[in-house]
């Protein structure tokens, strides 16, 4: 358990949270530029102190101002990724991956290395590098520091896609291998679906949503995050069977609901996380004899919301305790003559979906 | 043992290395001094520096280490005699000037003396301009030197025309000439005090003779200095 | 080419300057350390007390010296007793009197490179586990490197310069405190003998300017380290 | 034109360039961290000095080795925001932001602070701001320099997906109202696709694609960047009539072949460029009669290229000299019994549009 | 309290003290500022004249004062000529000692200064279109302004502490050029004054002290700007 109970006056800006974040998984910490989000995982770290309040760290209570507890950056065993990369610039590469290193694991150093692509440059000095370069440094830095947590601040923002792509799935193993938790800053909403487990949004200093990601995500503090084209649902599933001739799994939802995506290597019950976007689902009043589209199901209309302009809308569906979204003209919603309560057939085209066996909590 | 050690007024620096030497060649006993104001000199050998015998460039601070004890008082002996002089700079003109045409002479010039509230050559010259009436009148026309030889290089260097300094700095000068030498009834003798240190070496007494022998004396009197004995000896 | 006095002199310098400096820079980074990164109650005093030096004729310093660190002197006396350190008319004195005069410069060239050091590195170090004496080594310092090598400088250039304090302090003995610049004094107080003087003016600016163009030196090759 | 012909050795990575770009219209610079993007357009402001070659703006020749011409940066009149804001510490963000204002339009001014979201700002200074904040400041800044040329190494990278969606139709109108050359650097292709009129991709120094982007689009360089999920096609068409009752407009594509999209303001014949990804494409023997899906075309099997793991496929379609292409299950794909010269019936369910009214070129 | 002997020298040494200062300011940042950003041939050469007045004892550099800028020295009497300007004996060459003495600590202070500000926004003002000088003017100079502060109380107390070159260059004439340390020599060359030397040497520590804090309390107020 992770708790961060504290007050920090900074200008304008008045922080104030009372969140417990599990000790493990990835949290993301996500909100508008200058809501607080560096200046709140400074405040964790040691760098900033709360004007009161306390931090507690597992059994360790690094912050507490009844106490007169305030524990120096150093003793919080915390890893950080900051905004700016902050190699110091007068050590070459490896010196600065070896700086918090003290296990010094040469199996360790080279998988991390390697990883981020960045055994090249381990003779070089930090000066020479570029941006993505420096941060990559940065990320191998503070992972073989080996914190009993770790504060990422927007880690991604400056690596290209490949790397980006490439270093996904590290960061996703990243909890199951080291049980350690992670808060994680991030701009980006497929990043966050991608890598975190829990999900809190801040907003002017103040915690307005904290939980597991799939219910923060359809609050409705997320709505202004969400633009129509990326109207989205969340659902959790767990993993039914594989199909015997194709690299297929079939997920079944809640309720005898079952849905084809590509292969899952995974033991059957293991939960996973699907989300499905608006722009995904298309609806026919009779489904193709014979389509390329594997999902489709039989819904009913819950409600329309047509859009500002009134010229696209979004089709609440249900079955059973399942919602997802389909958006669609208004020219298509007219021709299909949709009303509530009506039964149609939703066509998804795609989903992303994340095993989620590592997660206790979902 | 520690070589012998002199220290001595600053204005002694060239005289006393020839002494010294010619005492080393003679009796193989290695001297050396140290050179610095009288005033330095003094405080360090009352806070127990390791010197033999200190030669002063006035009584003031010899009575500060007789007042101490830090001196042998029964060595405290006049070793030299001095007499100031009145020197123009080469840069300026050959125009008549005696003492007493000195203040309209000046104009918007500066006279160089040394610092007469406490370089003794300074308070010599207070005492010689005092005497003759003229210390009110040039009072506020004086540039004042830190020692002798700061007053000697302003007026070598034709930032003031005249200048008074002891007749030994002036000869040697080749940048300025003596005008005329002050005489010595005007102020009280410029005598350069000798003394043994408390604590001295048993062989500094050899040393302490030297400095009156007629080999030390020869050398003194070239430098312009006059032997105290002379001036006794004038007297009688 | 060069006589032996003037070679006596030389080395005397370049020793009582080069203790002077050597000694000063440990407690010269602490203080300038102390000064960029603390906050505590007496620090504009402590800052002033650092800088006095600087105010006072170099006479004056001498003669404080003489009155405190003297055989007789109350800190003086008290050394000699415990330690059986003596300062009085040796070289050790005078290389005392040269740091006293040049510390202040050491650590002002130290400090403001100090000042100008982002403490985001530090911070970063100690989120990887660097206690601050660890920052203060690994960090701090190598990066201070060129404002620690200009503060050298500085104060070896003001230590070979010094007379004031050396002549009042420690006196004018040959081959034990007479460095360059009493050396200096010795000739200028002697009628004639300008030429001789300016020999050895023209020693002691060519052993600053080389210690000057050596340091030039390693503070490029230290720079460019961290740009490569 | 401005032209960009030089050489320049950075460690081991020698730059090396030969590119004519429009002078008008955005550019985008794409490659992987490290490729040399910062230090190329460093060269062109005259913040590096290349080794030899020569640069030439309009008919501004800035720099020419052979006739040891090197405008200094101040000369170049060239707008440039940095990967790091480089705000100036010791002004206030209004100062910071008049720096090189040198006409003080106030109405200029106040556009682009309330666009920015920085007006309540103005009286701060940059310390106090956090990393987003900075960055509209000094993407400010740089506009209202008024500069005949504008350099942008990633300045998006650090904004919140809100401001990113605000500041994007600006930055869209920009080249419209302002008949500067934009040179942009940026790590997301949705940008790029978005702002971009032509692309240059780098690879260690070098450029090995340059052009209209459709054409770098679908350059066999650029396949490494488009990961499967992501592939798509880029197609050039023009507006043809609006939609009587609804708002919709038809687009003509090359051979008669029309789609429907969501109305586009814009007056017929009117160029628009599509962008229409794989995945958003669905096969159907025959087409439902009453669908959500406005856009169903009859085409002819290309080829089908399967993914590595022959789990999925690519089917590429054609109609006339119109290709797109598909992503389907290797399921679905046996299941219609797909082949080369097949007919079939592609369903679109949604696709991005542009329009490039501003593009010459194109 | 103060005698008027005292205040005199007092007011001179302000006087003295802060001329040279203001006037070493311009030539000072300008100097820091090549030196800091610029390579040229003889560089080193001229960072090596800079720092000489520190390397020689004042004693020495009032006498070279004296052979070039007194009244029959080539650049004194060229001067004089000219422009009638006249530093004999004048509060004016008492300020140029003080401001020779003085000017390595102010360069050296500035230039430390200039070298840690990031030149990243120097490159973002001239893409802005501002040329080197505005550069200078409008980014450079504020950023350093610690450091300019920072030079200039390391200069103001070297000021108030000269001596050496003072007394040798224009001699010690009260109400002229009689500043605190030349007062202080004369009491300290007279047996049993020690108790006025103590005041005037207490007086300069005030003088000094307070400048100290004064620069201090305004280098926060400009470094409290950057940071809100
Ligand atoms: N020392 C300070 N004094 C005054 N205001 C401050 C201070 N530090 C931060 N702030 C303000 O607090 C707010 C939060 O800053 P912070 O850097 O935490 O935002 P952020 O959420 O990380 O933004 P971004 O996503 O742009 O990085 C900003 O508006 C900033 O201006
Ligand atoms: N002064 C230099 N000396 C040696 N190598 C350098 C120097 N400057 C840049 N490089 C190298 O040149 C390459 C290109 O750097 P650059 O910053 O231009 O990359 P970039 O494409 O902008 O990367 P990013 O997307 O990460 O910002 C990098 O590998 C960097 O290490
Ligand atoms: O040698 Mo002295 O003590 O300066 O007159
Ligand atoms: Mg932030
Ligand atoms: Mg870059």
């Amino acid at each position: 358990m992770l708790t961060i109970q504290i007050k920090k006056q900074l200008g304008t800006l008045a922080i104030e949270t009372d969140i417990h974040l599990p000790e493990q998984g990835i949290t993301a910490l996500f909100g508008r530029s200058g809501s607080g989000k560096t200046s709140l995982i400074n405040l964790i770290a040691g760098l900033l102190t709360p004007d009161g309040g306390s931090i507690t760290i597992g059994n360790n209570r690094v912050f507490d101002s009844k106490q007169k507890i305030n524990r120096p950056p150093e003793q919080r065993h915390i890893g950080y990724v900051f905004q700016d990369a902050r190699l110091f610039p007068h050590l070459k590469v490896i010196t600065n991956l070896n700086y918090g290193n003290k296990e010094k694991d040469p199996d360790q150093f080279k998988i991390i290395t390697r990883l981020l692509g960045i055994e090249p440059l381990l003779q070089r000095y930090p000066a020479s590098l570029s941006g993505g370069e420096k941060q990559r440094v940065a990320i191998g830095r503070a992972l073989l520091s080996n914190p009993s947590m770790l504060l990422m601040d927007e880690p991604l923002a400056s690596l290209d896609t490949p790397r980006k792509a490439e270093l996904m799935p590290y960061l996703e193993q990243l909890t199951t291998e080291v049980n350690i938790p992670i808060l994680y800053v991030s701009h980006s909403l497929d990043e966050i679906l991608r890598l975190a487990d829990q999900l809190i949004l801040i907003d002017q200093g103040k915690i307005i949503a904290n939980g597991p990601l799939a219910e923060v995500w359809s609050s409705p503090q997320m709505t202004p995050w969400q633009a129509e084209q990326d109207a989205s649902v969340v659902l959790e599933a767990k993993l039914s069977h594989q199909h015997p001739d194709y690299a297929m799994t079939a997920l079944a939802l809640d309720n005898n609901l079952s849905l084809w995506t590509t292969r899952i290597d995974a033991t059957e019950k293991t939960p996973v996380r699907l989300r499905i976007y608006a722009k995904d689902v298309s609806l026919v009043k009779q489904p193709s004899e014979q389509s390329s589209i594997r999902n489709i199901l039989s819904m009913t209309v819950d409600s329309i919301e047509y859009s500002d302009s009134g010229d696209t809308c979004l089709v609440n569906l249900q079955a059973g305790r399942i919602q997802i979204k389909s958006s669609i003209t208004r020219w298509a919603a007219d021709e299909l003559g949709l009303a509530k309560g009506q039964t149609i057939f939703a066509q998804i085209k795609g989903m992303s979906v994340t095993p989620k066996d590592r997660v206790p909590g979902l | 043992a520690r070589p012998l050690t002199v220290f001595a007024a600053s204005s002694l620096t060239n005289a006393m290395n020839e002494v010294a030497a010619a005492y080393q060649k003679e009796s193989n006993t290695k001297v050396i001094s140290s050179y610095a104001a009288s005033s330095a000199l003094a405080r360090q050998i009352a806070s127990g520096a390791p010197a033999d015998i200190y030669i002063a460039a006035n009584h003031r601070w010899m009575d500060y280490l007789s007042e101490q004890r830090s001196v042998n008082n029964a060595s405290i002996k006049p070793l030299l005699q001095n007499s100031l002089a009145l020197i123009a700079s080469n840069f300026t003109g050959t125009q008549p000037v005696t003492l007493k045409s000195l203040p309209s002479k000046l104009n918007n010039d500066y006279l160089a003396i040394a610092d007469p509230d406490h370089v003794p050559a300074g308070i010599y010259t207070k005492q010689a301009l005092q005497s003759l009436q003229l210390w009110e009148s040039l009072k506020l026309k004086l540039a004042r030197g830190q020692n002798v030889r700061s007053t000697l290089l302003l007026v070598e260097r034709g930032e003031t025309p005249y200048g008074i300094v002891y007749r030994t700095d002036a000869i040697q000068s080749q940048h300025s000439r003596i005008i005329s030498l002050i005489p010595e009834s005007l102020h009280q003798p410029i005598s350069y005090p000798i003394a043994l240190v408390a604590n001295h070496q048993p062989e500094a007494l050899q040393l302490y003779n030297f400095l009156f022998s007629p080999q030390a004396r020869a050398i003194f009197t070239r430098y312009g200095f006059i032997m105290s004995e002379e001036i006794k000896a004038d007297a009688q | 080419m060069l006589s032996e006095y003037e070679i006596s002199a030389l080395l005397l310098s370049l020793k009582v300057s080069g203790i002077a400096v050597l000694f000063s820079l440990p407690p010269g980074i602490l203080l300038a350390w102390v000064l960029a990164r603390y906050q505590f109650p007496g620090k504009s005093l402590l800052d002033s007390l650092i800088h006095l030096p600087l105010v006072l004729p170099p006479v004056v310093i001498g003669y404080l010296l003489l009155v405190s660190m003297g055989k007789q002197g109350i800190i003086g006396s008290a050394l000699n007793q415990w330690f059986g350190w003596s300062f009085s008319f040796s070289w050790r004195g005078a290389a005392l009197a040269a740091a006293i005069v040049a510390f202040p410069l050491l650590v002002k060239a130290i400090r403001l490179s100090l000042e100008n050091i982002d403490i985001k590195y530090e911070q970063a170090a100690r989120t990887l586990g660097a206690n601050p004496l660890k920052v203060f080594f690994t960090i701090s310092l190598p990066l201070t490197t060129p404002g620690i090598l200009a503060g050298t400088v500085l104060a070896f250039a003001r230590c070979i310069g010094e007379f004031g304090a050396t002549i009042t302090f420690v006196s004018n003995i040959p081959g034990e405190t007479r460095t360059l610049p009493l050396a200096m004094f010795s000739f200028i107080e002697t009628p004639g003998a300008e030429a001789e003087a300016a020999r050895l003016c023209i020693i002691a600016i060519i052993l600053a300017l080389t210690s000057l163009l050596l340091a030039d030196w390693l503070s490029k090759r230290v720079q460019q380290r961290f740009s490569h």
